[in-house]
């Protein structure tokens, strides 16, 4: 039992953090935000070289081989850097595409060549391995050939031009492309059922992981401002007014941190409660991520209220998120009635 | 104890509410600085004309010289007829305008205050710099005496409607000698001096409603120093409680319509287990009830300010009560509005129209910032109310 | 309109204050803490000598002809005090008394003779203008000879010695004596229809004028305790984790006490909305006090953890009071239904 | 990233389970402090006789040897099996032991270890002062040396067991010269020495679990001095994140079984409607559900601390982190079970008996104070984690 990341591990997330930071600074969100798709060209290619997309495909086709525990730190970072196209989706359709044998999918993925956009039924809508009917939210989903859906049945892919109507919806993030289609009634291309893999669980723990990140960053940004910030002649970081919020901030980060390694660690290992370890990651890390951005916010006074501090990035990514793959209520119905944990 | 109105007031909420309904601006405002400045000032004309501006300014200065309940009742009633904030008259009325009736000379109450309510004039406020936030007494913004002038230097920041302001009450430092306290001057800048900048912040809402403020060898007339030069830190916290209390009366009374207009929607809305209306989940209800208790509490809290204020004729440090309260309060009730919405609220739509609850929770995030923030309000209470240590 | 108390009710509240210090110091709960009854003979006679019961008895039947207002503001000082006896049952009683026209049982309230006894259904009983059926919780009717019990329908009084077997139960406040009535079927010997006279909105009011009292003595033992105590060679209340406290403590004080206010006039003038108003009190009152008693054990450190300081009976009474005349969720559900404020 | 147990670990598992299964006390355990020590060590006595006292402790005092994964094992079965907290021991084992073991003369550790893991001895703490709480340095129990003696007398406070306990490790201050760190020494005081009167504090929950311990001119032997004299501040130091590590492990078992103990509890209680039981109110199985993933991440950041100090072979400051959020997360649970009990709370039952759910909730206030409190953890992460300035 060591639940922390092996050395090579850590390598491996220091190399994205690296990349990431140097390719896709949070900056680049406010350069892009009037441009219709979120997804950075130069970056996503750059992505491709370091091989990220994929990270946990079998090197036998093209791959690094790697699992959910190493595609959760992956994801942490994007996290941190509020990275914006369609990452979750992408990541989590190579998976689909190995586990059916679509081995032309997995080398575009791989390659860069093809995005998927995320997906979500609006209420009264339904999916299955033959068809994907209602109204649907669209994630990052422009140029997109192909959105995600994700459900604890299974994961579907359907081609975007099947969709019919695609209109886009302002977003509160602009770093997240939204859209919506109405009325579609599109069959499925690709579906895994959960009981093969159960790549909703997967989905939990990245998305849980890109949560810790943000709320890692907060708990950063905002002990960076408070030992640098001067007011009354000293750092503000001498208030316990600041000084104790950055320090909740850190229990909140550390906690997200332990469950999202607990839970992706239970996914690959296919543990019995693995379920309700993913469900508890993405719950506990949302709360880190929501409590962090806000105070990050507070933190920094007006200036954490303007459009260039960052700060805005994280609340708006953190309301994204909440809402990916079912928001805190739907998420604590299941943990409530699932056994206890193992 | 008594929360019953005199006839006379009565009659006076029963004139007020028909006026505004029969006068109140139809058509939609701007969003816009330049837009709302004519709106604003249009409909502060309008009310002006219709002798209903300044409830409880001396009738000397074009005012009703009423008391400060029919202030609160045009307050309650402007609020329920769910007209939009003072916004750019917000610092004129509530601020600079006061201020200037208990530490101006004749002379410049003469040539302001009536502007001022005519809705002539929009003035804003010069008080915060990059360098002095909560820590206002470190502003670093200079002016030298040169003949008859003061030339300033400096920058400025979070000035509302700076660039569309014709008047700014603005401190500045004339001596760097003795506390930090010491050697600033409030002084009345004309904004159409040659030398002041004035560049837009962009904010998390995607809007611009604040401004930096640069000034290079700007020259204001000594003449329009307020008070004493290197006197001004008292001129300044001579009416800062005044933006504590009973400005806030709208906002409450809009806050309170907020929540009924959220417990409508919770009405109609599909609730997070996807079948039934939002308000029949114990939570969102409890939560909802929660704010309508809170809401109506807040009132109570105010009528008490108004009270207390009425026997002694200023407003006390209470006031950060109120505004530490009514500003977490609003971002409370913005949160509930999302978590109501679920994934809708990823939609953005502006606050300025209606069912813009995504853009109204990302502005909610100013209120525990601006007009100090939440922490300064405690430091205020503890020191100020309770008497603690510093 | 002026919501704050004139000068004679302030005058009342202070005579009313400095009986109390005076005669049921707190410290009295610790020393009768192993008696059968919470009521001190001597100070309940020294109450009655004083007027207390019968403060808005009118003047003819033997009372000072006071209003809700004033019982409010009495019941705020005897909150403060952690007061223990049954004065919230017996001061309405005698309002079922006067209203009912039963002057002897006025007389023999006002003059401190009869002590009246709380009844609290459990759930699945029932009582209504003729009978009072099932469990019953009796919140200090220990040498009560009535109890009352309280609905949105009416108020009843009910005879002691009708109620069976009493047993008493451990309590969790040294300053409250509690027992359990079964399977009772008595019948009502008083009753009073809320349409008549809301006694219950009344007992609301008082109640949550009791819990505003706690929450301003707690803000005030904190305050006290901070400028006093020293660590770190200077008070405590120089640091923000203990000073923003005790500003927040202030505020909810503040806003309790408005409540009560707001809505003791309320109830005393009719107002339309005047059981959302006292229901709000009660939900306000609570949480303020709720808030204010548990940051005052905190302040306090370990000092506040003991026996010996006041810490622990405010944080008690909290508990009690709370579930006095319905708890939170109760009132929450009713606030929603209700139509808006007036 | 591995969770998984090697094959002698899952094998010590079992070994573990099975023992405690057969050996676990089976009579009450008493309420007064004379019977727990009794009980207690009687335990302590049968674990060490049966081989499983001092888990990761060395050999040659009389412990296992293994690593803080079998510790973690040893900790999970024993709040498992539903095991009272090692109250009188928990001195002994979890902080003077440490401490001697780093820092004590081989003699020292000759005379003690072996005793405290066998069961044989009670030791309590002598730390705290009325005037010194979160200031521990600020200590003014005084100590002149006289001989080959030290020479103590003034008071400590919160000592839990001092009516019953043998030994103590006590801080005393040898010298008012320098800051107040200096001067300071840790001392094994032996509680039954002449001089020495100890008074039991009530508390909260009318327990007496705390003493007051008075010293009139007691004669410590200078050879019980650990460390040097006047340089105690760092061997108290040297062995206080201890308190803040791994032994939060069995509280934190215990706390997950008290969550699920509330989730049947509200399975088999009516809920605030009267009519439902409360586990179908949304808000209170939201709030048990939340209380469930809480205590799961508790392990998770409990498995992440023994992961750090497995790697770095010390506790390092990230256990004020799991020290916060435990204490106050069993405040939350006791007040969630609180809301649940509705009005049954208000019948007192002690936190020893099943049931005792408000006795627990009396007791809880207790756990974000002693210890450190809250606030003083979060001065610690502050400072020594975030690394912000003072």
């Amino acid at each position: 039992m060591d639940l922390l990341p092996s050395a090579d591990q850590l390598d491996l997330a220091r190399v994205a953090a690296d990349f990431l930071a140097e390719e896709l600074p949070r900056d680049r969100i406010r350069q892009r935000a009037d441009e219709s798709s979120s997804l950075d060209p130069h970056a996503w290619a750059g992505c491709a070289d370091l091989g990220l997309f994929g990270l946990s495909v079998p090197e036998e086709l093209g791959g690094a081989g790697c699992g959910v525990e190493e595609e959760a730190l992956l994801f942490r970072e994007l996290g941190r850097q509020v990275a914006p196209g369609p990452f979750l989706s992408t990541v989590l359709a190579a998976q689909l595409a190995v586990a059916v044998g679509d081995g032309d999918l997995v080398a575009s993925v791989v390659a860069g060549k093809t995005a998927v956009g995320l997906a979500a039924l609006r209420p009264g809508g339904t999916f299955n391995e033959h068809r994907v009917r209602g109204d649907l939210d669209l994630i990052d989903a422009v140029d997109a050939p192909l959105v995600l859906l994700l459900g604890p049945a299974g994961a579907a892919l359907v081609e975007t031009a099947q969709l019919g109507d695609v209109q886009p919806v302002p977003s509160i993030d602009p770093g997240v492309r939204l859209a919506a289609a109405s009325g579609v009634d599109a069959p499925v291309s690709a579906w895994l059922p959960a009981a093969v893999q159960p790549l909703y669980l997967r989905g939990l723990v990245l998305t849980a992981a890109m949560l810790v990140g943000i709320a890692e960053a907060c708990r950063d940004a905002s002990t960076e401002y408070a030992k640098t910030r001067e007011q009354f002649g000293r750092p503000i970081g001498v208030n316990q007014a600041v000084k104790h919020k950055c320090a909740d901030m850190a229990v909140q980060a550390e906690l997200g941190m332990a469950q999202v390694y607990f839970a992706a660690v239970s996914v690959a290992s296919g543990r019995d409660d693995a379920e309700l370890q993913a469900r508890t990651a993405k719950v506990v890390a949302a709360h880190a991520a929501t409590v962090n951005a806000a105070s990050n916010v507070q933190v920094h006074g007006g200036m954490g209220y303007t459009w260039e501090n960052d700060a805005h990035l994280f609340v708006k990514r953190v309301e994204v998120l909440e809402n990916v793959l079912g928001g805190r209520t739907e998420h604590l119905g299941q943990i409530i009635a699932l056994p206890a944990p193992q | 104890m008594d929360l019953d109105f005199s006839a006379d007031q009565r009659d006076f909420r029963d004139q007020v509410r028909t006026w505004l309904h029969d006068n109140k601006p139809r058509h939609e405002r701007p969003r816009a600085a330049a837009g709302i400045r004519e709106y604003d000032l249009a409909w502060q004309r309008t009310q002006f004309e219709g002798g209903w501006a300044g409830i409880s300014w001396p009738t000397e200065y074009g005012g009703r010289g009423l008391s400060l309940i029919e202030q609160l009742i045009w307050f309650e009633e402007y609020g329920r007829a769910g007209l939009p904030s003072v916004d750019a008259n917000f610092v004129g009325l509530n601020h600079a305008g006061p201020t200037l009736m208990t530490r101006a000379r004749d002379d410049q109450k003469a040539q302001h205050l009536r502007q001022i309510l005519a809705g002539e004039v929009v003035w804003c406020q010069g008080f915060s710099e990059p360098g002095a936030g909560s820590d206002l007494a470190a502003l670093s913004t200079r002016a030298e005496i040169d003949g008859d002038d003061l030339v300033v230097s400096g920058q400025k920041i979070w000035t509302s409607f700076a660039h569309v302001a014709d008047w700014q009450e603005l401190l500045v430092r004339t001596s760097r000698t003795g506390s930090k306290h010491q050697g600033i001057t409030w002084v009345i800048c004309d904004m159409h001096t040659p030398g002041i900048e004035v560049r837009p912040i962009r904010t998390m809402d995607g809007e611009a409603e604040f401004c930096e403020v640069f000034y290079d060898d700007v020259r204001i007339p000594l003449a329009n120093v307020v008070g004493e030069v290197d006197q001004g830190w008292s001129v300044a916290m001579s009416t800062l409680s005044f933006e504590r209390g009973t400005a806030f009366t709208a906002g409450q009374v809009r806050l309170a319509s907020t929540v009924e207009q959220l417990i409508e929607l919770a009405k109609e809305r599909t609730g997070p287990d996807g079948r039934r209306p939002a308000i029949a989940d114990d939570e969102l209800a409890r939560r909802l009830a929660t704010a309508r208790a809170e809401v109506a509490a807040l009132r109570a809290m105010t009528y008490v300010g108004i009270s207390r204020s009425a026997r002694t004729g200023t407003p006390g440090p209470e006031g950060s009560i109120v505004k530490l309260y009514y500003s977490e309060m609003v971002k409370h009730v913005a949160r509930l509005a999302m978590d109501i919405l679920g994934q809708d609220g990823l939609r953005y739509v502006s606050r300025w129209v209606p069912g813009g609850w995504s853009g109204n929770y990302l502005y909610s995030y100013s209120q525990t910032i601006g007009g100090g923030t939440s922490e300064v309000q405690r430091n205020i209470i503890g020191d100020r109310i309770l008497g603690l240590p510093r």
